[in-house]
């Protein structure tokens, strides 16, 4: 089993992503569950949603509370919300920053999801890229499955950038 | 034994209830001075004068609305 | 058969669109809200054939729901919590009228203070308008269970509306993969309505929704009972015929590990998932523990539950609902049927995260003879 | 000339009241609309009086669920017809007052505004009347009910009447209309037109209640009369936003003349009558009778 939550903003496509990701470990035979941390909250509130991927079918129902993985996509909700709460030893955390700075406790990875956003979509919308970004450095799941699955999420040419972007995030890593 | 839903699939059957019994006057209706305006047909609540003027006295429950929309004064209320 | 990733309001709304519904008058509430959106998209997208009532209120979608079940057609409407309780008086006025048709419910809590997250208090507080319910675990039982829902409503032995309830957001707004079934397996499970003891039809005048005095009410009402008896077997083999084309096998209840077990967890809806996860954990370690999961809460399956608790020690009642002085509805439907060792707690109410710890404390105080009859699992401590 | 149809489809041997104002509503209105409609109707005398299981005086389709959602109920109906190709079958909604200015209100807006094609008739009574007469939200002023009595501090109703065929023509359906049973050809040419509308269409029809009014069974007809020649209700059609007067008093009488015979009203002084005078003089102004 494999637990990974993610933080964002409302409006930046958390719980999207969150989707994505169990329709793509779907597409490579795993089970999975998905599901946003179910909030009131409007635009730019911080969000949280989570997937699990596993070998066997998914029964628990219950919220994420220690993570394997975690994703956040606004590096601005480091002070905000504790985005390391209840991580475990090997938890591994990307972020999406130029400028973290890390205190070597935990496994942190960064990447400039808002670098690629900008320059390839022309706006900031991190959370395929950073998508990619975590199936290259964890394998939990195939850039082939997840540019498939982002395509067919959005159909057209809005699919096609981000499935470009997604796929430059996923060499970075 | 009451149908599913208590649905009711005999229609008009409410001519079981014989409403005549209700009346304590009655309408009496002269066809040779009546002028065929229709006026009890229309405004009987009980649906109990056909198009001949016959008054149907099974359900005719005396309310005297005939008698007294009867322009040529046709209809006379008596007691029963 | 497809396979795909999606909510269980999606699975619902894919059940609605192979059951061919004629009329569809549903407003919008959170969290049932997306399966409104999915059926206008539908109808919009001339995948239903059906008539998409855009009503101003739940009290509206259900009248509109019993006028139509009562022109004759199949009708398929979806509420929550709030919108449910505006329904009360017309869900009453639907089973007595005897229209077969089919509501989803979101189960969310009851203001105030306003929640719109899961609990079952809503549902729980229509038990006796004479509705089947019958609770859900994941998305694949949402849409599964809203197939069978109409044909067991529409059997002439039954004749009564079903309320299907699903959790509100762990199940409606989660997703997981779904098994779609074919058109044409569903035409052959489920054959159109033609209802034969209530339509309007010029041709063949009948009058419905009557008025019924002493003389006749308590029969009417009654009959309901009957049918109700009745549904127990119906659903059952409903759940058979269901297996046999679609593979999937259902039940009015479904144990799990409780052959030899010496506490029995009872539940209804997604917290089924997650006890299991802990039964497992906790067989584990030696523990004699099963689950019973409630699928058909009305009808109330006594003689199945019977069957599956019958020689277990105690019994463990999880609630998301309660009874001011009695404890869970569950609960207090066990204790009357059954002269066991019966325990009731309450839990996961307005959203409460239910976490694998409540549950096994759950256990543990069944275990070892709780202070009270009835105890509120996670309540935060003053 | 009204025709008379050959059969009645509101059949005697209902239980409504000697002189009952609502049957004579039914009845011409189903005369008018034939056999090929269905109807809907929201709790209130019409139902209780009418479908006594397991009797039913309705010679067509009848459907009834509760109080408040008649305009739901018919909106499900005609939807179901509808999809199922009847498009030729008539759906017709009856509400008391009750049901349709108060409790109903919002479900017959609803189904007003979603363009259903159907109509609803209004039998308006002027007060809940299958409860034993409490006043509604078309109670006239002046009028005493059980709810609105008069007394040492009151003189009955306190409001005047809703005006309801209006707030049904803001919601610009395509025909509106307000009748009396007085007048059944006036009548019956409305519920025709309404039936012949594509969409929506509304009567608010005024029907005298020999018990809850207070007069002697046989006026029934002769208050409703004296209703419209008084300008206390004013007959006339909105089609497709344009108002016309359908009937207009030779000589419009004193209002006097009509609430003298009605116990509702016995009470009121002659300043409350003359106030009265001058809220029907002001109405009848404003619509040009």
């Amino acid at each position: 089993m494999i637990e990974i939550r993610f933080h964002g903003r409302g409006g930046q496509g958390s719980v999207t992503a969150a989707e994505i990701l169990a329709k793509a470990a779907f597409k490579d035979g795993k089970y999975v569950q998905a599901f946003p941390f179910f909030g009131v909250e409007r635009r730019g509130a911080p969000v949280m949603a989570f997937t699990r991927i596993d070998d066997k079918p998914i029964e628990m129902r219950y919220q994420i509370y220690n993570p394997d993985y975690v994703l956040v996509l606004d590096d601005g909700l480091l002070n905000v919300v504790d985005v390391f709460s209840g991580i475990k030893d090997n938890t591994e955390v990307i972020i999406n920053t130029t400028e973290f700075e890390g205190s070597g406790e935990h496994k942190v990875h960064d990447i400039d999801a808002t670098g690629i956003a900008l320059d390839m979509l022309g706006r900031n919308i991190v959370n395929t890229i950073i998508l990619g970004y975590f199936a290259k450095k964890t394998q939990v799941v195939s850039i082939e499955s997840l540019v498939e699955v982002i395509k067919e999420t959005f159909p057209g040419k809005i699919g096609e950038l981000n499935a470009e972007a997604t796929q430059k995030a996923y060499e970075m890593g | 034994m009451v149908n599913i839903g208590c649905v009711i699939k005999t229609p008009g059957n409410t001519k079981n209830n014989k409403t005549g019994s209700w009346r304590t006057f009655k309408p009496i209706l002269d066809k040779e001075s009546c002028i065929d305006c229709d006026n009890c047909i229309l405004f009987c609540p009980d649906s109990c004068i056909n198009k001949q003027h016959d008054i149907d006295y099974d359900y005719c429950k005396g309310c005297g609305i005939c008698a007294h929309e009867c322009p040529s004064d046709s209809i006379e209320m008596i007691k029963e | 058969m497809v396979k795909e990733v999606m909510t269980s309001n999606k699975a619902v709304a894919e059940a609605v669109r192979l059951a061919k519904p004629k009329v569809i008058p549903v407003y919008p509430i959170t969290p049932q809200t997306t399966i409104s959106e999915y059926l206008a998209q539908y109808v919009a997208d001339e995948k239903i054939d059906a008539k998409y009532v855009k009503v101003e209120s739940e009290h509206s979608a259900i009248s509109a729901a019993v006028g139509a079940s009562g022109a004759g057609v199949r009708v398929f409407t979806a509420t929550s919590s709030q919108g449910l309780m505006l329904m009360h008086e017309i869900l009453y006025a639907a089973a007595g009228m005897r229209t077969p048709f089919v509501l989803a419910d979101a189960n969310r809590a009851i203001s105030a203070p306003l929640n719109i997250w899961n609990d079952q208090q809503d549902s729980i507080a229509q038990r006796d308008a004479g509705w089947l319910q019958i609770y859900v675990e994941n998305a694949q039982e949402a849409l599964d269970t809203t197939l069978m829902a109409y044909k067991v409503s529409e059997n002439p032995d039954v004749l009564l509306p079903s309320m299907v309830c699903l959790d509100g957001f762990i199940l409606t707004h989660t997703v997981e993969p779904v098994e779609i079934p074919e058109e044409e397996d569903v035409d052959k499970f489920l054959p159109p309505y033609v209802p034969d003891h209530a339509f309007l039809d010029p041709k063949q005048p009948m009058s419905i929704g009557n008025f019924a005095d002493p003389e006749y009410y308590m029969e009417a009402r009654h009959d309901m009972e009957v049918a109700m008896d009745n549904s127990v077997e119906i659903i059952q083999k409903t759940c058979d015929e269901f297996a046999e084309i679609f593979g999937r096998q259902y039940g009015l209840v479904e144990p799990y590990k409780t052959d030899d077990a010496e506490i029995i967890y009872v539940a209804m809806g997604s917290i089924c998932s997650s006890i299991r996860v802990i039964v497992d954990q906790l067989r584990e370690k030696g523990e004699k523990v099963g689950l019973l999961k409630i699928r058909a809460y009305r009808p109330f399956p006594t003689e199945a539950i019977n069957e599956v608790i019958k020689d277990c020690e105690k019994i463990a009642v999880v609630d998301k609902n309660f009874s001011f002085g009695i404890g869970g509805a569950l609960y207090a439907d066990m204790k009357v049927k059954f002269d066991k060792e019966i325990y009731g707690f309450i839990t996961g109410l307005g959203g409460r995260d239910i976490t694998p710890e409540a549950l096994t404390e759950i256990y543990e105080k069944t275990k070892n003879g709780p202070e009270k009859a009835v105890t509120w699992i996670g309540l935060k401590e003053e | 000339m009204v025709d008379i149809p050959d059969k009645n489809l509101l059949a005697p041997g209902h239980r409504g009241c000697a002189g009952c104002g609502a049957s004579i509503a039914v009845k011409l209105a189903l005369n008018a609309l034939g056999e090929n409609t269905v109807a809907v109707s929201a709790t209130g005398c019409l139902e209780v009086m009418t479908t006594p299981y397991p009797e039913t005086a309705w010679e067509i389709p009848f459907i009834h669920v509760a109080f408040e959602n008649s305009g739901a109920v018919a909106s499900g109906v005609e939807s179901a017809l509808r999809i199922q190709g009847k498009d030729d079958v008539n759906v017709v909604a009856f509400g008391g007052d009750g049901g349709t200015v108060d409790i109903g209100l919002q479900s017959l807006s609803g189904a007003m505004e979603r363009g259903h094609n159907m109509t609803y008739i209004c039998y308006d009574n002027e007060a809940y009347m299958n409860t034993g007469i409490q006043r509604s939200g078309a109670t006239p002023y002046g009028a005493s009910t059980t709810t609105s009595p008069s007394g040492v501090a009151s003189f009955g109703e306190d409001k005047p009447k809703k005006n309801m065929p209006m707030i049904m023509a803001a919601h610009g359906i395509p025909y509106v209309a307000t009748a009396s049973i007085a007048y059944p050809e006036d009548y019956v040419n409305k519920v025709k037109k309404a039936a012949e509308t594509k969409g929506p269409a509304y009567i608010h029809l005024q029907q005298p209640c020999t018990t809850g009014w207070g007069f002697p069974s046989e006026k029934t007809i002769e208050m409703g009369r004296l209703a419209v020649e008084t300008g206390s209700w004013i007959l006339y059609e909105i089609v497709d936003g344009k108002f016309e007067i359908t009937y207009r008093p030779e000589e419009r009488k004193p209002v006097k003349e009509y609430l003298a015979p009605q116990k509702r009203f016995r009470h009121l002084n002659d300043e409350i009558v003359e106030k009265i005078q001058k809220y029907v003089d002001a109405e009848c102004k404003e619509l040009g009778l």
